[in-house]
Parts: C-alpha cells; sequence; structure tokens
C-alpha cells in the first residue's frame, strides 16, 4: 500500500512499567485527515509520544512511509517527514515568533529555504507575520497555537501530528485553527488531529478512531462516526 | 452545612487569565467531582484550594475558615488532604512509613521528647503505628505493610496514597484522578471505598475524566471550561445540560 | 582621580575574568539547570593546558604574543573538549538521579581536576613566562599596559561573539530553545545531548582562555586558584540573573569594581573583601534569586 | 551485641595501643563525630551542605575564647558553645532553606567561608594565627591533659552522638527529615511544615560539630582558621557519602576510612587527593549509595 503514510500495528507503550496504551493498530493514507478522539486520559496524548519516540514502544511496530521508525530518537523524526505539534503548544515564550520558526527547521542548514518556508508560513498566518518580532509568549493562546502549527510546518512534513489543537481556545478560534487544518490538508499535507472535542474533529477528518482507557474501542469514517452516539456514552457516562 | 466554600476565584499566571470568578461550594459528607475537558483549570483550582497557588481575587473558606495566605502544611492541618495526580509517594520508605506520614500534623513528639525516650513519646508513636495501620487495613494493604512502597504494584500505590491522606484525618478529602490507570476491578473497588469513606464522615472532591465512575458515584458535579465554572449540579442533570455537552463533544452546527 | 582610574582599570580587569567563568555557569544552568561545580578547576586547568603549549611551542613561536595567542586557542579547544568530557563521563550517566547525588558528582569532578593539577605540580605555584612586556601607554596619571588592552579588548570581542553565536545562528536559537523547553526542541528535531555537549564545549572553553589570560596577566598559576575565582565567578552569575548571558557578563564587571573599590574604603579594607562578595552571593540568593537581568522562573508542580 | 563488642574494644584500645595509633584512634572518634552531625544535615534531610565545618570552628572558638581571654572553665563553656552553634544555624538556615538544594549548597559554603574569614581577621579570634594557651579542663580536680583523657572525652561524644542520632531516626521528626528528603511537595502537601523541618536537622547538626569543636580546641590547646577550611567540610562529607548517607553504621565506617586512609596512604604521598577523588567519583557513578549494603537508597 504505497498510499498509506503511518502504519501502527499492535503499538503497547507505557510509563515507568505502567502501560498505558494496550494493543493500537492504525492507519493514515495519504493526504487524510484521520481524529483520535476520546475523554482525558484515554491515551490520545500518550499514543502522540509513542508515535514520535518521547516515550519507549514496549511492543509493536510504527512505519512511516513503508519505513520502520519504531523507537528512533525523537530529534530523527522531523527530517524523516513525520513532526508533532505537542498539546499546550510548547512554543519557545522567550523567543521571537521568527526565531520559533527557524527552529522549526533546525535540520534544514540553508538559510534560505529557511526563508523561504517562512514566508509560506506567513501566508497562512498573516498575524504571525505583523508580529514576528515579538516574544512569543505575548501572543495569545489562539495565536500561539497557529505559531506552533506554523513551526511545525517550517520542518515541511508529510504528515502532521496535531495534539489537541482547540484546547483552551474560544469557539471562533477553534472555527479558525480548523479552516487552517482543512486549507492544510488541500496542500496535499497528512493530519493525524488527536481531539477531545469530537464533534469539530469529526466534522474536518475522514476516519475517527476512538481511545478508551488506552485501546481501541471503534473506528470509521467520519461521517458515520458522527452520527453513533457510543462517542457521547464513552464521554459523558451510560445514558 | 458546607464544608468548603469557592467564592469569586480568579487566577492570573503571566497576565493569562485561568481562572475566572468560580464559586461554588460543597455539602458536608457527600462525593463531590470536579470535571471539565483538558485546561479548564481543574488543577489550577484545585492548588488554590490547597495553598500551593495564590488566588488573585476571591475566597476560599475551609469548615468557615479562611484558606487565604495559609501555606499547603497548614491546610492538611486544617482538616483538607488531597493526592497528586501522578502519585506521590516516597519510593525509598515502606508502606507502613508513608501512612505514618499523613499521621505527622496530628501529632507533636518533639526533638526533646525524642531524645528522652519520655513515655509520652513512646505512647504516640505507638499510636501513630497503630492509627496507620488501621487505614491501612481500610484500604484492604495491611499485609503489604512493610514492603517498600516503590515496589508495589501501580493499583496498591494508589491505595497507600488514599491511605496515607486518610491518616491526616482530613473533613475534606481531595482526590485528583484517583482512578487514572486502574483496572476495572480496582475501580469497582475504588467506587467501594469512596463510599466507605463518605459512611465515616467525610467530604470528598473527586477531579476525574472517567465519567463512568462519576456518574455512579458522585453526588454532586460541577463542571468547568476555560477556567470557568459552566454548570454546577446532580449528575443526571448536569449530562443533560447543553453547555455541558457542548463544552465536552464541540459545538452542533 | 589617577587613583580613581587606577581602580576603574583594575576593576574592569577583575570584572572581565569574572565574566568569563561566570558564562560558563550561567550556560550549563540554563541547559541543564546543572551547578558546574568543576567549572572553577576547568578554568584553573586551562590556565595550565595553556602554559604547556606555551612551553612546548616556545622555540619555534617564543612566548611572546604569538606563543600566547596560539596557547589561548589551544587551550580553548582543548579544555573545551575536555568538558564535553566531564559531562560525558560525570554528568549524563546521571541525568536521571535525584539532584543530591549529582550534586555530589559534580564536586567529586572538581576535586579531581584539582588534585590531580596538585599532583603534577607538586602544590606550588607554577611561573608562567609569557614575555609581554610593560610597553604601554600612559594616560594622564596612570599607565595603561598593552596586555592590560588586550585583555579588556578581547574579553569584549568575546563576549559580543557569543552573543551572535546565540542570537543569530541555528545552534545559538538551540542553545536557547533546549533550556526553555527540552520536549519541545526533541521535537524539533534538535538533538538534546549534541546541544548539552556544545554548551559544555563552549562554556570551558571560555573559562580556559580565562585560565591562559589570567596566567599571562599575573605571571603565575597554582592549583587551587580555581575554587576561589569558581566561588566568585558564580556570585557573579548570580548578581546578573543566572542563565542569563548579558547577566554573566554585567554581574561579572560589577562584582569586579565592586570589589576593587570596596578594599579601597579604609574602614572595610582588603582583608574583609571576600566577606562582602560571599555576602552579596547570599544576599542576591535569598532576597534576588532572578539577579538582575534574569528572568523569573516559575516552578510547578 | 555487635554494638556492645566494638564498644568494649573501643574502651580497651587505648591501653594497649601505642601513642601513634592512640592519636590516629582519637582523631577517627573526633571524624565520627562531625560525620555523624553532618549526616543528620544530608543524609537524613538531605541538605547539601558545603560549610559544616563552620559549626566546627564555632565550638572550638567558643570554648578557646571563654577559655583563654575570659578563664571560664571548659565545662562551662559547653552549653555556650552549643547556643552559639544552634543560633548559627537559625541564623543560616532561616533565610536558606527555602533555596532549591544546590543553590542552597552554594550559600552554605558561602557561609562556611564567611565564618572563617571573620576568624580570620577579629582580634579576638587570634586572626590568622588563631588562639594558643586554651587551658585544658578540670574534672574533680584532675586535669585532662593526655591523650588518653580526649580519647574518652571523644568516645563518650561519639556514644551520645549515636544515641541521639538513633532515637532522632526513630522518631517523628526523623521520619519528617526523609520524607523532606525524598518528596518535598508532597511532604508538604500532606502537611509537613517543610522549613522547620530542615531548620531542625540544621540546628542539631551544628550542635554536635560544635561539642566536637569544643574538645578539639582542649585538646589540641589551639586552634587556628586554617582546621577550618572548605577542604575540612569535603572530608567530613566524603565520610558522610562514603558509607553511605542515612545509615549510622555505614557513616561511622566511613569516618574511619576518611581517617585511617590518609595514613595507609602515606607513600602516596601528593598523588593521596587525587586517589581519593577519583575514589569519589567512582562511587558517585556505579554505588551511589555508598559503601555500607541496606536497601534505602
Amino acid at each position: 500500500m504505497p498510499d498509506t503514510v503511518l502504519d501502527v500495528q499492535n503499538l503497547s507503550a507505557g510509563y515507568g512499567g505502567i502501560r498505558v496504551l494496550h494493543d493500537i493498530s492504525l492507519k493514515v493514507k495519504k493526504g487524510r485527515v484521520v481524529a483520535v478522539l476520546g475523554t482525558n486520559g484515554a491515551g490520545k496524548t500518550s499514543l502522540l509520544r509513542a508515535l514520535s519516540g518521547l516515550i519507549a514502544a514496549e511492543q509493536g511496530i510504527i512505519r512511516l512511509m513503508q519505513r520502520e521508525i519504531t523507537n528512533i530518537p525523537a530529534h530523527k523524526l522531523p527530517a524523516a517527514g513525520m513532526v508533532h505539534v505537542p498539546e499546550g503548544r510548547h512554543i519557545f515564550g522567550t523567543m521571537t515568533i521568527r526565531e520559533n520558526l527557524e527552529l522549526g527547521a533546525f535540520t534544514v542548514a540553508d538559510a534560505r529555504t529557511r526563508h523561504e518556508r517562512i514566508d509560506k508560513v506567513f501566508e497562512i498566518f498573516p498575524i504571525l507575520a505583523e508580529r514576528q518580532g515579538q516574544d512569543a509568549h505575548y501572543l495569545s493562546g489562539g495565536q500561539q497555537q497557529m505559531l506552533a502549527i506554523g513551526r511545525g510546518l517550517m520542518a515541511a512534513p508529510t504528515l502532521l501530528l496535531l495534539d489537541e489543537p482547540s484546547m483552551g481556545l474560544a469557539p471562533i478560534m477553534v472555527k479558525e485553527i480548523m479552516v487552517i487544518i482543512d486549507r492544510l490538508r488541500e496542500s496535499g499535507i497528512t493530519i493525524l488531529l488527536v481531539e477531545q472535542n469530537s464533534r469539530v474533529a469529526l466534522r474536518h477528518a475522514d476516519y475517527g478512531y476512538l481511545l478508551e482507557l488506552g485501546r481501541i474501542v471503534r473506528e470509521g469514517c467520519a461521517a458515520e462516526l458522527a452520527r453513533d452516539d457510543s462517542i457521547v456514552r464513552t464521554y459523558l457516562g451510560e445514558v | 452545612m458546607t464544608i468548603l466554600e469557592v467564592k469569586q476565584v480568579s487566577l492570573r499566571i503571566g497576565g493569562l487569565s485561568v481562572l475566572t470568578d468560580v464559586s461554588f461550594s460543597l455539602n458536608k459528607g457527600a462525593i463531590h467531582s470536579l470535571i471539565g475537558p483538558n485546561g479548564a483549570g481543574k488543577t489550577s483550582l484545585f492548588n488554590c484550594i490547597t495553598g500551593f497557588y495564590r488566588p488573585t481575587a476571591g475566597a476560599i473558606r475551609l469548615d468557615g475558615t479562611s484558606l487565604a495566605r495559609v501555606t499547603p502544611h497548614r491546610v492538611v492541618r486544617l482538616g483538607l488532604a488531597r493526592t497528586f495526580q501522578n502519585i506521590r509517594l516516597f519510593k525509598e520508605m515502606t508502606v507502613l512509613e508513608n501512612v505514618m506520614a499523613g499521621c505527622h500534623c496530628r501529632s507533636e513528639g518533639s526533638i526533646v521528647s525524642a531524645l528522652l525516650r519520655t513515655r509520652a513519646h513512646r505512647r504516640e508513636e505507638e499510636s501513630i503505628r497503630e492509627i496507620s495501620r488501621r487505614w491501612l487495613d481500610f484500604v484492604g494493604l495491611r499485609a503489604k505493610e512493610q514492603r517498600r512502597a516503590g515496589d508495589l504494584p501501580y493499583g496498591d500505590r494508589r491505595r497507600v496514597e488514599w491511605a496515607r491522606a486518610l491518616a491526616s484525618e482530613p473533613k475534606l478529602l481531595m482526590l485528583d484522578e484517583p482512578a487514572a490507570g486502574l483496572t476495572h476491578t480496582e475501580k469497582a473497588e475504588l467506587i467501594e471505598l469512596l463510599r466507605r469513606i463518605r459512611g465515616q464522615g467525610t467530604t470528598i472532591l473527586l477531579i476525574e475524566h472517567d465519567m463512568p465512575l462519576i456518574m455512579q458515584v458522585s453526588d454532586h458535579v460541577v463542571v468547568m471550561d476555560h477556567g470557568q465554572k459552566i454548570a454546577d449540579g446532580e449528575p443526571a442533570a448536569v449530562r443533560r445540560n447543553p453547555q455541558v455537552i457542548e463544552a465536552y463533544l464541540g459545538v452542533e452546527e | 582621580m589617577g587613583f580613581f582610574l587606577q581602580q576603574l582599570m583594575n576593576g574592569l580587569i577583575l570584572g572581565s575574568f569574572y565574566a568569563l567563568i561566570a558564562l560558563g555557569y550561567t550556560m550549563v544552568f540554563g541547559v541543564l539547570k546543572l551547578l558546574n561545580f568543576a567549572h572553577g578547576d576547568i578554568y584553573m586547568v586551562g590556565g595550565f593546558v595553556g602554559l604547556l603549549i606555551l612551553k612546548l611551542g616556545s622555540s619555534w613561536l617564543g612566548s611572546g604574543w604569538l606563543g600566547v595567542v596560539v596557547a589561548l586557542f589551544g587551550s580553548a579547544a582543548l579544555v573545551g573538549a575536555l568538558g564535553m568530557l566531564i559531562e560525558r563521563v560525570a554528568y549524563r550517566p546521571l541525568r536521571q538521579a535525584p539532584r543530591l547525588s549529582v550534586l555530589i558528582t559534580a564536586l567529586a569532578a572538581s576535586m579531581v581536576l584539582n588534585s590531580a593539577v596538585l599532583a603534577l605540580t607538586g602544590g606550588r605555584p607554577v611561573a608562567f613566562p609569557a614575555d609581554l612586556g610593560f610597553v604601554g601607554y600612559d594616560l594622564g596619571p596612570i599607565h595603561i599596559s598593552v596586555i592590560q588592552m588586550a585583555l579588556l579588548v578581547s574579553t569584549l570581542i568575546l563576549m559580543l561573539v557569543l552573543e551572535l553565536f546565540v542570537s543569530r545562528t541555528q545552534y545559538g536559537r538551540a542553545m536557547r530553545a533546549v533550556s526553555y523547553d527540552m520536549v519541545a526542541s526533541r521535537l524539533m528535531g534538535i538533538d538534546v545531548s549534541q546541544i548539552v555537549s556544545l554548551t559544555f564545549f563552549l562554556g570551558s572553553a571560555l573559562a580556559a582562555i580565562g585560565g591562559v589570560f589570567a596566567g599571562s596577566y599575573y605571571g603565575s598559576l597554582h592549583f587551587f586558584m580555581g575554587f576561589i575565582m569558581g566561588l566568585k565567578a558564580f556570585t557573579a552569575a548570580v548578581i546578573g540573573g543566572i542563565g542569563s548571558i548579558p547577566g554573566a557578563m554585567l554581574g561579572g564587571l560589577t562584582l569586579g569594581l565592586l570589589e576593587t573599590f570596596g578594599s579601597s574604603i579604609p574602614f572595610i579594607g582588603s582583608e574583609w573583601r571576600d566577606v562582602a562578595v560571599f555576602g552579596a552571593l547570599i544576599f542576591f540568593l535569598v532576597l534576588k534569586p532572578t539577579g538582575i537581568l534574569g528572568k523569573t522562573m516559575v516552578e510547578r508542580i | 551485641m555487635l554494638g556492645g563488642s566494638v564498644l568494649l574494644a573501643a574502651c580497651v584500645l587505648p591501653f594497649v595501643a601505642d601513642p601513634y595509633v592512640l592519636e590516629v584512634a582519637t582523631m577517627a572518634l573526633l571524624y565520627i563525630v562531625l560525620c555523624l552531625g553532618l549526616n543528620v544535615v544530608v543524609g537524613y534531610a538531605g541538605l547539601l551542605d558545603l560549610g559544616y565545618a563552620a559549626f566546627f570552628a564555632v565550638g572550638a572558638y567558643t570554648t578557646g575564647i571563654l577559655t583563654s581571654q575570659f578563664d571560664w572553665s571548659f565545662w562551662a563553656t559547653l552549653p555556650v558553645a552549643a547556643v552559639a552553634a544552634a543560633v548559627a544555624g537559625v541564623v543560616i538556615g532561616m533565610p536558606t532553606l527555602r533555596l532549591r538544594s544546590d543553590y542552597l549548597a552554594i550559600v552554605t559554603l558561602g557561609f562556611g567561608e564567611i565564618i572563617r574569614l571573620i576568624a580570620r581577621n577579629l582580634t579576638i579570634t587570634g586572626g590568622a594565627s588563631g588562639l594558643y594557651g586554651i587551658e585544658r579542663p578540670v574534672l574533680f580536680g584532675i586535669r585532662l591533659d593526655r591523650n588518653i583523657d580526649f580519647y574518652f572525652m571523644f568516645l563518650i561524644l561519639v556514644v551520645l552522638v549515636i544515641y541521639v542520632s538513633d532515637s532522632l531516626s526513630h522518631s517523628r521528626i526523623g521520619r519528617a527529615w526523609l520524607y523532606v528528603r525524598f518528596d518535598e511537595d508532597a511532604a508538604a502537601g500532606i502537611g509537613i511544615n517543610r522549613v522547620a523541618v530542615k531548620l531542625y536537622a540544621y540546628i542539631v547538626g551544628a550542635v554536635i560539630a560544635s561539642l566536637a569543636g569544643t574538645i578539639f580546641a582542649v585538646k589540641m590547646t589551639a586552634v587556628s582558621p586554617e582546621s577550618f577550611t572548605f577542604s575540612q567540610s569535603l572530608a567530613i562529607l566524603l565520610g558522610v557519602v562514603l558509607g553511605g548517607m542515612g545509615k549510622i553504621p555505614g557513616v561511622i565506617l566511613g569516618a574511619i576510612a576518611m581517617t585511617l586512609l590518609p595514613e595507609l596512604m602515606r607513600d602516596a604521598g601528593i598523588y593521596r587527593p587525587l586517589v581519593t577523588a577519583v575514589g569519589l567519583l567512582v562511587l558517585m557513578l556505579f554505588r551511589p549509595q555508598g559503601l555500607w549494603p541496606d536497601g534505602r537508597a
């Protein structure tokens, strides 16, 4: 299957002997937006951390574009084509917006390429261009999220892992971020979107997986999942 | 009867508004839950109540006593015990020694009495041991009291933390994600334990994500989103509240 | 007036030594949140390595300016590598260990360097045979030697280059990124271990340059010279705000000037000078731990 | 049982030993007291104190000044030395015990140097050359001036300090030290006043060092600032770390090792400190819990 960008088979992982992910298998096809849903503590963030090498996979195989990347060090992944935009944004607050973006392309040695990419990011997020010389911690929550995504784009990834981009944002800002996700998909970037906000995520995704207690309990195309009340049950308890 | 009153509490950290005007009160002898999506401000509120953060505005009262300007260790003395989200045991010490830590604020043995090995000192040491063992019995870990806490399996480590908190004889027990990482059986035991604690007259406040568990065990639920309280009431009512559903699932168009 | 200018000169020179060493403390602390106890000894070793190079090269290069410059660069490179080695051997295996163990290990590393030089030199001061002359200029009542000017100018240049490196290059930015958020840095493709090594290299190289300067300026070296210098440079770093590069420069110069002018006040006198310096250290750590330029660090639970 | 036999052997030793052995054994007892005292601070409460010799100096100078310049009896200086050390402990501890552990280490180092420099620069302490002619103690009309007398004085102090360490480590306050050492935030979260608890450790450690200092002063009949340098603090710390922080038998062995090793390594001469330093580094990398076997690290 040459059009599979990410292929995860039977992945288990955890922290210090406490297993939080059990036997996860999922696939992300080229050009798609795939959503991973679930409540807090379901293991969504741990899944992304395991994919990007921040926690060790105890079992299973992770393949990125046919190449096995299980347990390779996190810092080697951007060059391999996968970028993880972490939950809580983790921008470098005391550095300028422009410097944050430069760091997104840390592995790109050529300054001209970096500048071209910065210009592209500025096209997508004009507000960042306006404020490029300011320290990043002065940005609002939504703008910080834009910077985090923009910084991720600097590595020119094939696959973008987005962890709760809507977290803590006002509804209007959530909408804006989601429109950007649509645009990124149109430009050919594949996206694995982790969200608690399931209605929003499913409106913009092609396919979805539902996580509960570190296991995948349901999967299907987005429209189908959106109609399914198993999500409501998982989120708010038995009705 | 109110045990904890949170009144118009706001918290700003580095220019960012983390909590805005949060108010609610908890009744004595009930199980309460504090819920909300990630980043809603639950942990910040928890840290305000336990004295680790100082609210920018508002008042918090425990059984009538203001908690403003009270340091974390004094909060415990006043009758508010907590557990930590990521379990903070003294891993190198025994299970019993861990629980004995909970008795610290309810005992007063000094350096002098320890050096003179007075009768009162020996009696107090004995009673600390006895009380700690009683709580280990309560959570079902008595048989493992001499084990090193760090060597216990995960579920048992959580129990040690509960016993340690209970040993400080709290009026209000605040548990930060007690069900995280527990198996189904352990969760059922947790529910039973929570009810037994309530049975003793201790009030409980849970921060949890496990909705089935919350719905099953809570008498009262407080829901937060974006640093504000958005709902507050009986579990069934809260679950039907459209604002709550929106906070969790997003807006329906 | 002449006395004032003379003291100003002395204070600036002392201050630039402090600043050069304070930079290493500050950079390592910024990146690893580790107090590198061995740093003062790195400075001392830097002086001795420079001495060795000077002696070995004296037959071709002489022991004038050329010889000293070669000794400076040679010592910076070798001692920079030594700093990387120390991090690799002593600190890296303990990255997850309790802080108490790490501190004691750092102390042990310091003792190893110190006692190795003690063993090699027999504990006696060793002459540093740089032959730079006393040529200089008379500015009114005072005499400023070429070596004093060279010392000040090269310190300023080094700091400027470091500041440019840290603010303008990818590796410099990466250093700041790692000190701000290690996990996010890894996600950017930054190899954190490599950046830590780089930090140790730069910090140690600067300290080594300080050591060679000290040898050339004072004319001798001693195995114990790193202890007090380390403590004072750390004080300088704290005064300026630990973790901040401009802070290290500012703190170093401030401390140098305070010390020189302080000891000329009649009732204080030079015997109380060090008491005042350590008093300042304690004052800042207790009352203003962020220093003059440091950022507030919010410790979270 | 084992403790009893060791004590018996320690009581017999001075009657069979030659003067050199007696001298070394006396110094070993002094180091045992100092290491056990520092063990309360570092081993129990987890506070890295790099200026511990300062408290040793407080005791030595208090006794030295009071006996040589004010004609006090040695015995009367003991409570004064203890109180002076406790006050010094509070003065140093109060502002600094809130600091991060590495800042605390450097601040204690600074304080240690300050106290030494003060001793060096004041007239009452005899300046750089120190105090001479300190009066020997008199007990029931007998002047205690033989080496064996000081051996037994230190031995009594050792027994006392072991008793204190043991009693405290099995008490509420001793447990609180460990809680604070292993996880400060968790300790505060379950109702332990961390600053007060650390301060107690500091004071207990200070008083123990100070008492060792008083006997040291009358044994030597002279004290000078050079007995209280950073290297001295470091040697005491090494003894604690070598044997294993927090364990009384381990610390005693560590202290003995720190006294004997330099004697045994006389041939190594100038390489002695290097061997010690490399040894410590290797120990920290491969056996950070110390040489004494037992679980709690």
